[in-house]
């Protein structure tokens, strides 16, 4: 949907949404932005993590996670090695730690051209790792959601991610661990419907998909008129469902506040980390 | 067994109604035949029929494929949770409403008595009139089903009451207006709410375990499943119809996601099987809900060494470990 | 509204509703509801005790408590005592200690007939002494509201009595002591939105007028079209704020059953106090 | 003072506009006044106008009555929330939404830094353009604002931050919508859920503290009102309509309802009166924000000495003995 086709030799990247070319460099100096309609074109992992952390700072985590094929599912094994070798990534989810304006966080990034982004048991596993760092290290834990929900691959196996993730967020709660959550497009299903939306504070990407059910199945469940803005960022916000829609240049300067605002209880139980590790790779 | 797949359990029990006709035919026969040699030979011929039926009952029941359980799951006279609720309960209690927006009554719950202690039950509530399954929204509960939830669950919090939940749905809500009030925040707060009890918690799925609206409320110290019964990330169909765009091959969904009791159990993401009598739950009740009742006490029990903070970790702990990973 | 009229020499009672006349005695054995039509009237406080508690079993407590004019406002005085000759109460609420089927309860009833059963600076201090008394003696609290809301004539001393009738009710949920509300006709304004609202289980009566603003008032901030039963313990059930609409002969079976299932931590906490005392007038 | 009773501010204040608009004219004449002694007269005469001016201001605003109190609470140029956010606060960051059903823009909050610690500031907001007064439907909150209300008290709580209120609004929302959503019960429970928090919370009423929706947010262990703001139990048109049938007796209901800081005060309702610039908060906004500042920062400097339990103690004694009785 919002995939740019690229022409040329790349050097041109048309957007998605409001068909105008841009120049592919500024595209992507723009962050991917469309700089003529504002449309939110989608990121990897690697390039939100470059954007949102202080250079240097992030230090990847969990790297030798992989999916298994525990159910035997038709054709999983080669859909999985096809997103393998197109990604370089080893799952839908990329973690570890990086700092904000110097302020330590623990970080997953959902990337959506594996499978979707879709939650399996590694991808469940990392979300609860994430924020078990924030648990173990004292500081807030951010998770960007890229996905179409559970991967179905892996049966229940993925439905159990939903609740374990979930306790995970509980006891960030519990311990006081600010725990924020970003939707960017697509943010849907299994994951919308378990850690993504108990999260302390939620921002949102404008116009990303966010919803409970694909709206092929919303329709046949009886929605014959849905509104033209239904299962957007913009429809769940005025619903009650999200904080602040904040545009991607925008969203590491929200991230820096909401990170010193509400985890300011947490600087004296950090051991002094700030102080002598500031803005450096650990 | 047939050999084409069936679609409905009425098509796939066929040849035992079939079996059913001819003794009711041959009984209605015998009542009237006066010759006693005859009427002896009728007889017999009945016993053997009731036995041919009763055998192939037995051997139908004992070999259920994962779509054949799915059917079966989906009986429309299989007990509903009310049905459980009056059978192994006592002095149950409805209470209503989420305080916030309105009612829902496809989850549905309230206190009573478990041999004489108070419990919470709370659970999905299918119906069966037409008009009863229009008012339960044929299983698939709103947003305010599931806040009404975590009420029920809180008020359990504060009165030290354990919970039960028996689920039995085919997923939540995924309309417009389950979406416009929060279907995804209600489903993911209510496991939330769940994780962070300190009594103890025992689920149970009793028919369908539908996704994301059975999970919603099946967070659980002791995850329990009927024998018959099914849980899965998505419905057969709609798998099939995105995997392989076709809604009928459902039957190989089902078997692709491992649907049944027995597979959930082989990956430990459930604690026990709850065995059902031969011919499922649905051909006596009440012998499923002294099942019910037996399993509910007997796990109940062993929770009640633990103390508050331990059942929270254990809790915690049963739901950490699940999954299968492969180590790059 | 539905204060009946007597005909003749009060063997008579007209049903308010639908107009048909009833013998007196037969009216008041049928607690006041019409057996042609279903319609709940208004009860005293002393009859709402007498088909609510044990019989004996209800002991009057906070009876020294009496309104005062700390404001001057005007006619005050005036209508207080000709409420309290009217109804031979000193203010609108009769609290005390009683058991229903032979446990004990710390009961609050609300009588219309004074002032509306207004909430000033008595009604809030008795409210909060049954919540209290059910902290202290460790028994669940049932109070019976019947009420157009918070009593002018006090100014912000009766608002501030929403504040504290909440506090006791946090109280009692802190220290799980079940509090039960029943809504009676009518229950509105200030009580309702303060501890009527937070009760552990809200039962009411069918029909009584339930709603935070009198309609004049909802009709003046912009209400043109209301449904029949806006403002009704159905509306107020249908909108999830009502546990259980009950008839009046069922209310005390009900209460009965939750006191026993809410209240079952507590019985070994009452020091034998059920055994001893069970159904005998303290 | 004017004999008859003023309506607006604006015809209260007229006498004033009055001076000013002199002043303003001779200042025209006097900027093109070439003689040097009539050009010194001018001036002597605009100076004698000033002082007057100054002098009517600060003897109307020394004795103003209740219902002049009420004129000047409502005043449309008097500071809202937002200009005090901007002014005491540092990098206030707006969180939105219930999480259950809708946004609500007359209770607005989010955490901010006062003198560089997080508090949670959460208060009422009226507009000042049409727009932005419909967008803040008046001040008056609907059950959204409350429940939004709620959670950010959870996540204060859940963060240590202590929670600031500001109170300006006529009342909650009391229409069709706001009814059927349970605002009665989103009221109740925003102060039930204040009474819960062991962190520090400071209310303050900084215009109109209007009845059951003003309180909703105003459950605090130090509650404190600017000088020329009300408090009361029901708007002064509302109870001359019930009482008298007269909603146009609003100033002799004003009276009657003791609806100044000073009456609150001396029933010990509220712990302390914040002083207002002379001529009232919209004349000198920054000064009035400077007191705010100032006030919060003793109050809750006061505060730190108690621990969480002490916090909560001290909010339920704080309001446990109001009220006023007689013995029988
Ligand atoms: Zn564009
Ligand atoms: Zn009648």
């Amino acid at each position: 949907m919002s995939k740019p086709g690229k022409l040329g030799e790349g050097a041109f990247i048309q957007c998605a949404k409001c068909k105008k070319i841009h120049f592919a460099n500024e595209f992507e100096e723009n962050l991917r932005v469309c700089s003529s309609c504002g449309w939110h074109h989608r990121i990897s992992a690697q390039r939100r993590i470059e954007i949102t952390c202080d250079a240097n700072s992030f230090e990847e985590l969990d790297q030798d996670l992989k999916s298994g094929n525990p159910l035997d599912f038709p054709d999983y094994d080669e859909k999985r090695v096809g997103a393998e070798d197109k990604t370089g990534l080893l799952d839908s989810i990329v973690t570890g730690i990086g700092r904000i304006d110097g302020n330590r966080v623990s970080l997953a990034v959902a990337d959506f051209s594996f499978m979707g982004g879709s939650m399996g048991s590694v991808a469940g596993e990392k979300v609860t790792r994430t924020l078990e760092r924030g648990l173990e290290k004292k500081c807030p834990a951010i998770v960007f959601c890229a996905t179409g929900g559970a991967r179905m691959q892996e049966g229940l196996l993925s439905l159990m991610q939903m609740a374990k993730t979930t306790s995970a967020a509980e006891r960030c709660n519990r311990a006081s661990i600010p725990y924020i959550c970003v939707f960017t497009d697509p943010t849907m299903a299994g994951v919308l419907a378990s850690y993504a939306s108990v999260a302390d504070v939620i921002l949102a990407e404008p116009k990303s998909m966010v919803g409970f059910a694909g709206l092929r199945v919303s329709k046949q469940a009886g929605v014959s008129k849905v509104p033209d803005d239904f299962q957007s960022a913009e429809f769940a916000y005025n619903h009650g469902m999200i904080d602040k829609i904040v545009e991607r240049k925008d969203l590491k300067s929200t991230l820096s506040q909401l990170v010193q605002l509400l985890g300011g209880h947490l600087l004296e139980q950090q051991e002094g980390d700030k102080l002598t590790t500031r803005g450096a790779k650990k | 067994m047939a050999n084409a797949v069936p679609r409905t359990l009425d098509e796939w029990e066929k040849p035992l109604r079939d079996l059913e006709d001819g003794i009711t035919k041959l009984k209605a026969v015998a009542v009237k035949e006066k010759d006693d040699s005859r009427a002896a030979d009728l007889k017999y011929r009945i016993q053997e029929l009731q036995r041919r039926h009763d055998n192939y009952l037995e051997v139908m029941y004992s070999q259920l494929g994962p779509w054949e359980k799915v059917l079966v799951a989906r009986a429309p006279n299989r007990p509903y949770m009310l049905d459980y609720v009056n059978q192994v309960f006592e002095g149950f209690v409805e209470l209503q409403g989420d305080r916030r927006y309105g009612q829902d009554h496809a989850i549905i719950g309230g206190p009573a008595k478990l041999n004489g202690s108070p419990v919470m039950v709370v659970g999905h509530q299918k119906g069966r009139t037409i008009q009863e399954r229009q008012l339960r929204n044929f299983g698939y509960a709103r947003p305010e089903g599931y806040r009404k939830a975590i009420r029920l669950f809180e008020l359990a919090q504060r009165f030290s009451m354990p919970v039960v939940t028996l689920v039995d749905t085919p997923g939540a809500d995924a309309g417009l207006e389950a979406e416009s009030r929060g279907i995804s925040e209600a489903i993911a707060a209510s496991m939330l709410k769940m994780f962070s009890l300190t009594v103890p918690i025992i689920s149970v799925i009793i028919g369908e375990g539908g996704s994301g609206g059975a999970i919603g409320i099946a967070i659980a110290n002791r995850v329990l499943m009927f024998e018959h019964s099914i849980y899965s990330v998505i419905a057969p169909e709609g798998c099939a119809a995105i995997l392989w765009r076709k809604p009928e091959m459902g039957p190989q969904a089902a078997e692709a996601l491992k649907v049944t009791a027995e597979s959930v159990l082989s990956f430990q993401l459930i604690d026990q099987i709850i065995p059902e009598p031969t011919g499922g739950a649905h051909r006596d009740p009440a012998s499923a809900a002294q099942s019910l009742k037996v399993s509910l006490l007997s796990n109940l029990a062993e929770l009640s060494s633990l103390s508050g903070p331990e059942l929270l970790n254990d809790r915690a702990n049963r739901f950490r470990n699940l999954g299968v990973m492969a180590i790059h």
